[in-house]
């Protein structure tokens, strides 16, 4: 079981809610589910089946490039972050 | 950069008589740091380039205490500051060499080329004026002489005539009690424009207390580089202190009138000049006292 | 893996002399410029005068009829890649956007944008022929503040931009290409609670990354279709990828060949040149050169954002922060991108904060594309946290160390963008700062000040591989992907040498081209030591692996029954140095070649804090830096020299940004000073010493502990100097640079 | 093409003839004619100095020297600081100080550092500084590299007394 932290400028997709726990092997799962439970999610994070351009996972504080790949066998806390450039 | 054919000639004739025939299309290279960037980056075009620097009389000078400083034009600014007698006998001129540019542009730049670029901002020029030099200049019809302060004409622009170019440089021997000095301010510490320039140059009386005689010269606060006359008169009896040092600063104000551009503001350009002329009377008269 | 403590260590925390040294103080290094080629062309480009135009028409037949012209290239040349979005390692790409970027297409969108580039037998041929291109543009009205192009009736620069907010886009097009929003805790609470409130706004200008060398490229498009680069880049593999998609072959027809690099900080991850030399080289059949000047740089490459931040805490009498709320609005130039996201999640990174939210918007104007700059975003917004926590500190009474202490984010500290903090040395950082000499010294005389700043940068982890050969005569050659822009090779070099036991001088270090090399994303982010060192670790393994396999082979044995202690391996009293058995290598079996490649998906989280002392003269507004301390948390210092160097370079480069460097823009949009001579950067007579500290809090992500060190150090500068400004004047300067006329004209208006 | 003018000169201890147009810079004639590749290109405007070399006996900005005004003099550039194989103390002080990050500005550096020890062999903090204020560096802050003009001095002054 993994927490899903969802990012505020979602927050009126769910109703103000700011995290959920979701039960998923990985994170295209979990958004999956979120998507399910606050329709619309999927849409403002993904692109297709990928998670948009610009958009990273972090987790338990990680960053991932495995994308919605991401294993969250784990994992207690899922966040979305903008990518981080380094000069 | 488009090409030019390259001249050196051997003697001023020579050299002027390629100035008269090229005319605008000509353009002298003394220690090329200025004139080389302007050509490259086409802000000035020449079809022949006259590298002076085989004339004699152009790279070198004379000092002796009686007669004065012949600076020939192209003398680049590291020799001026590298002896020790000019440096006692013109403490600002010493100043203003040593800080254009850094140590590779002084190893080739030249008081003549400063004076002849006509940069409202030049570094030597307003000790030149504050020293009383006279520009020695050579045309095709003989040679003529001009204050320095009377040199340039407008940014980038001087009273060099067709066919004509400056020579030499002469400065009047150094008068007992003097001293000078010239700062800028910048707001690196080196390789910079002015943002202001001032050179002060004073004479005191035996007692070392009283102002005799002073010249007030300013850089890049009007077209080009100031005689402040009316603070210079003013000078002349005044207590040497510091209340003197600030009026002089004041009235030098009321003759500037300089831009606004990346370097400064008028309005912090206006106030640079009080404190400049301030700093540099305080030198000058704490050189004057040491004989320096 | 566990970090291993320091005294422990053969080779870490040793000053072997760099590998590449000798080449590099006799002038034999090659950098980008330096590669010549027979029948080698020279190319040079065309750029806008104008900062916000439409192209109405380009003639160029005068310029190809120009005897030596090779050839002539302007937008039409290069294929169109729609919508396509390329993921450069760092980050994503609109490949149109950086396409027009390389070479205008309909608009020019700042003064220096390139429109056509020639090729021929000289640049100075290739410059007349430039003359003689006919442009036809209509003149736009330009837009650089960025507050200014945010607004509703502001000069648009793109139709088909439209603002992003987290997934959702605007209705109309906009200059505002993404609004981030990071929110924790209940802010309006954490305000009622503070009884202390500040909240101030905070300007920054554009400033450039510096490099002294310009941006160069040479290519050559073989008969075959094969494309080989010679560039001066921080990364071949996105250099090969970007060309690649610019001029529409697969990645695999391009070999970029890494030069050594002058300088990067961030600016050379993007191409510029390296598309348009391909173009004219396939255009021309010759190898192709171009090469910038100055002037170019600074108009034609990557600032950083100038910045809008405003910022508001709340704290309670004891210094508790209760909360903070955060405004920033980033240039990004001509096109989108820019390093908004970091900007919000390093505003209050530092600090503890219960309550918070951060807005963030990214903004296009008619200023170049803006590119990364040493730990890109964090240092406009440290300068604006940094300088309200002062006044607070000053508010309150408190002294601003114990503040900071306080309130110091710590391991399981809860960011305000949402996750938590592993080990980090925030508090072991200020913990120096408060043992060091220099806090502690006396600071005395009028117009002096001293000032302190803690900064942030995440550091990144991404890709790297690298190779590594055992030679007969017990040395190995380290094959990896990095480019060296500060003595990679031989931190690199080094952490074989502790892995095998060898010395430094026993590795020698190559960094290889994109077909020798495994990927390797960019040398940036503070990255390589980090994480190519890790592949070098591994790589080092694998060669241990090897070795005790074939000393099994030897003594007859299982190759578990091999101790390693140091470069020897032994078993039952028989013992073999990693030397000898490397000269029997061939014999005993295959060649060793170890080998190891990394995705280490973490940032290492870097903590420093600098001690500025200045004086102010009151009279011209002029700062003086008398004295300046560098902290930082390394995680381990590999080679110590070159942590130090990293901390010194990257503070004097925020004392440039905090005192003089900016663009000055005049009313059309263009830049004034594009030159090191109005531009002033900080020469040697413009600062003092820079004393360092270096804080060891080992990173558990890596065997050695390293965390990195690039970016951290340009963060504190500005903050730590107009904080220090404020104490020698009483004055808070809110706009950078605190510059001369600036600083005079606050010290009137006081 | 345009007219070539041949030029007579000593650089680094060798007569060296080349030809030249008028525009070329002295720089260039370095690099691309005889190439010698040491010297840089920072600026191309004489603000960086990473083109230093040493013309007759003083330091000058490469860039700013006409190819054609060199016939007759001597010039020493960065690769001719070695001798008979051996780093010169002020390279090897510059390598163990770590004077050095990505090396572009070095070559102007070494240049104009040995120049200064030539001319005063015990210069002040303040003096190193002013004298290569002519010379930029973005990578170090200065700190390390006049630290090691600083003990190529020690060095120097050790080896002649």
């Amino acid at each position: 079981m993994a927490t899903i932290f969802i990012p505020a400028q979602l927050k009126e997709l769910s109703s103000g809610i700011g995290h959920v726990d979701v039960a998923a092997d990985n994170v295209g799962e979990a958004i999956r589910q979120l998507d399910a439970r606050f329709p619309g999610m999927k849409q403002r994070l993904c692109a297709g089946d990928e998670l948009k351009p610009g958009l990273q996972v972090a987790i338990d504080g990680k960053m991932s490039s495995r994308g919605v790949l991401a294993k969250l066998d784990v994992a207690r806390e899922v966040h979305f972050l903008p990518v981080i450039g380094g000069g | 950069m488009k090409n030019f054919e390259y001249a050196a000639p051997a003697n001023v004739e020579s050299a002027t008589a390629l100035l008269e025939k090229y005319g605008d299309a000509a353009k002298i290279l003394a220690g090329g740091t200025d004139i080389i960037v302007q050509l490259r980056e086409g802000l000035r075009a020449a079809d022949v380039v006259i590298d002076i620097k085989n004339i004699p009389e152009i790279v070198d000078y004379q000092y002796s205490a009686d007669v004065g400083l012949q600076l020939g034009a192209a003398t680049p600014c590291y020799r001026i500051y590298g002896d020790e007698e000019l440096a006692k006998a013109y403490p600002a001129v010493l100043d203003s060499t040593r800080i254009i540019g850094g140590w590779q542009i002084q190893s080739r730049a030249s008081v003549g080329g400063n004076l002849c670029n006509a940069s409202p901002a030049a570094d030597s020029i307003p000790s030149l004026i504050a020293h009383q030099a006279t520009c020695h200049i050579a045309g095709p019809h003989g040679r003529r002489s001009v204050a320095a302060q009377d040199f340039c004409t407008g940014p980038g622009r001087n009273t060099l005539e067709q066919g004509e170019m400056l020579v030499a440089l002469t400065l009047p021997p150094s008068k007992p009690n003097s001293g000078s000095a010239y700062l800028r301010f910048i707001p690196r510490n080196e390789m910079d424009i002015a943002v202001v320039g001032a050179a002060s140059w004073v004479q005191l009386d035996d007692s070392g207390e009283s102002i005799q005689s002073g010249r007030i010269a300013l850089a890049a606060v009007a077209p080009v580089p100031l005689y402040a006359e009316e603070a210079s008169s003013w000078l002349s009896g005044q207590p040497a202190t510091a209340a003197t040092f600030v009026e002089a600063g004041e009235l030098a104000k009321n003759i500037v009138s300089p831009i606004s551009d990346m370097r400064g503001t008028a309005e912090y350009r206006q106030h640079l000049v009080g404190v400049l002329v301030k700093r540099t009377l305080k030198i000058a008269v704490e050189r004057a006292r040491t004989n320096q | 893996m566990k970090a291993a403590t320091s005294d422990e260590y053969k080779i870490l925390g040793t000053r072997p002399i760099r590998h590449d040294g000798a080449d590099k103080v006799t002038g034999k290094a090659k950098y980008g410029a330096d590669v010549q080629f027979a029948n080698l062309a020279h190319g040079k480009i065309l750029r806008s005068p104008h900062a916000h135009a439409r192209i109405k028409s380009i003639d160029t037949s005068a310029a190809e009829k120009v005897p030596g012209v090779f050839a002539v290239i302007t937008a039409n040349d290069f294929p169109d890649p729609q919508d396509k979005i390329a993921d450069l390692g760092e980050g994503p790409v609109t490949l149109s956007h950086l396409g027009s970027n390389v070479m205008a297409r309909g608009k020019v969108l700042y003064k220096g944008h390139a429109v056509a580039a020639v090729a021929a037998t000289s640049t100075h041929v290739a410059e007349q022929a430039l003359n003689l291109i006919q442009v036809d543009y209509e003149i736009l009205e330009p837009v650089l503040w960025v507050l200014d192009a945010m607004a509703e009736d502001a000069p648009l620069l793109h139709e088909n931009v439209f603002t992003d907010s987290m997934g959702e886009a605007s209705e109309k097009p906009s200059n505002i290409e993404k609004h981030l929003h990071f929110e924790k805790g209940d802010i309006e609470q954490g305000f009622a609670e503070a009884d202390i409130v500040i909240e101030r706004e905070f300007k920054t200008a554009s400033v450039h990354q510096g490099y002294i060398e310009p941006h160069v490229a040479t290519a050559d498009w073989n008969e075959d279709g094969q494309l080989r680069i010679w560039t001066s880049t921080q990364g071949s593999f996105t250099v090969r990828h970007q060309t690649a998609e610019l001029v529409g072959i697969p990645l695999s027809r391009v070999t970029v060949y890494p030069c050594e690099i002058g300088g990067g900080f961030g600016g050379k991850i993007a191409v510029y040149l390296q598309p348009v030399a391909a173009l004219l080289s396939r255009k021309s059949g010759r190898p192709v050169k171009l090469v910038m000047q100055r002037d170019e740089v600074f108009e034609g490459t990557g600032p950083t954002p100038g910045s809008f931040v405003r910022v508001k805490l709340g704290a309670k009498n004891d210094g508790t922060l209760t909360a903070g709320k955060a405004w920033i609005a980033f240039d990004a130039g001509a096109f989108p991108g820019g390093p908004i996201g970091p900007g919000c999640m390093c505003v209050f990174s530092c600090y503890d904060l219960p309550h918070a939210t951060v807005d963030g918007y990214n903004v296009c104007n008619n200023k170049p594309k803006t590119q990364a700059y040493r730990a890109p975003g964090s240092t406009h917004v440290a300068y604006a946290t940094e300088n309200v926590l002062d006044e607070i500190a000053g508010e309150l009474d408190l002294d601003p160390l114990d503040l900071r202490l306080k309130n110091a984010v710590k391991e399981g500290s809860r960011r305000v963008d949402g996750p938590v903090y592993p080990e980090i040395g925030c508090v072991e950082v200020l913990e120096a700062v408060k043992n060091s000499e220099h806090w502690n010294a006396p600071l005395e005389g009028p117009y002096r000040g001293r000032g302190l700043a803690l900064g942030f940068w995440f550091n990144c982890g991404l890709k790297s591989s690298a190779t590594a050969n055992v030679n007969t005569d017990g040395t190995v050659t380290l094959i990896e992907g990095s480019t060296d822009i500060g003595g990679s090779r031989t931190s690199l070099a080094m952490q074989l040498a502790e892995t095998l036991g060898l010395t430094a001088e026993e590795i020698h270090p190559q960094v290889a081209d994109t077909d020798s090399v495994g990927y390797t994303d960019v040398t940036g982010g503070s990255r390589v030591t980090f994480a190519t060192g890790l592949a070098v670790c591994k790589a080092g393994e694998d060669i241990q692996k090897q070795m005790r396999q074939q000393a099994a082979v030897l003594w007859d044995c299982d190759a578990n029954e091999i101790e390693i202690s140091g470069s020897t391996f032994s078993r039952n009293g028989n013992s073999i140095s990693f030397q000898e058995l490397a000269a029997k290598q061939l014999q005993l079996g295959e060649p060793i070649v170890g080998r190891a490649t990394v995705a280490p998906d973490c940032s290492t989280n870097g903590f420093g804090a600098h001690i500025a002392d200045v004086e102010v003269d009151p009279e011209t507004g002029k700062t003086t830096v008398l004295r300046y301390t560098a902290i930082q948390d390394a995680g381990k210092a590999i080679h110590p020299s070159y942590v130090e160097g990293q901390m010194q370079g990257g503070a004097v480069q925020g004392i440039g940004w905090a005192l003089n460097e900016e663009y000055f823009f005049g009313d059309a949009g263009d830049m004034k000073n594009a030159s090191f001579l109005d531009y002033r950067m900080p020469t040697c007579l413009d600062v003092p010493m820079i004393e360092t500290i270096i804080v060891e809090v080992p990173n558990p992500d890596h065997p050695f502990g390293v965390r990195g060190v690039g970016e951290t150090p340009i963060v504190p500068p500005p903050a730590a100097i107009t904080i220090a400004i404020h104490n020698a004047t009483g004055v808070y300067m809110r706009e950078l640079p605190a510059s001369p006329p600036r600083l005079w004209k606050a010290l009137q208006e006081a | 093409m345009s007219k070539k003018i041949h030029v007579t000169t000593t650089i680094n201890g060798e007569p060296i003839e080349f030809l030249c147009e008028a525009r070329h810079s002295l720089l260039e004639v370095l690099r691309d004619s005889l190439g010698l590749t040491g010297s840089k290109e920072g600026c191309n405007n004489g603000n960086c100095g990473a083109c230093t070399v040493m013309l007759n006996g003083v330091p000058v900005d490469s860039c700013l020297v006409l190819g054609v005004e060199v016939e007759g003099a001597t010039i020493e550039t960065v690769e001719g600081i070695a001798q008979n194989g051996e780093l010169h103390p002020i390279q090897q002080c510059f390598l163990e100080g770590a004077a050095l990050q990505c090396g572009i500005c070095t070559p102007g550096f070494l240049v104009a550092a040995k120049a200064l020890l030539e001319k005063n062999p015990h210069p002040s903090e303040e003096e190193i500084r002013f004298n290569l204020a002519g010379n930029l560096c973005r990578c170090t802050g200065y700190d390390k590299i006049v630290r090691s003009v600083q003990a190529a001095a020690s060095q120097l002054q050790e080896t002649t007394s």
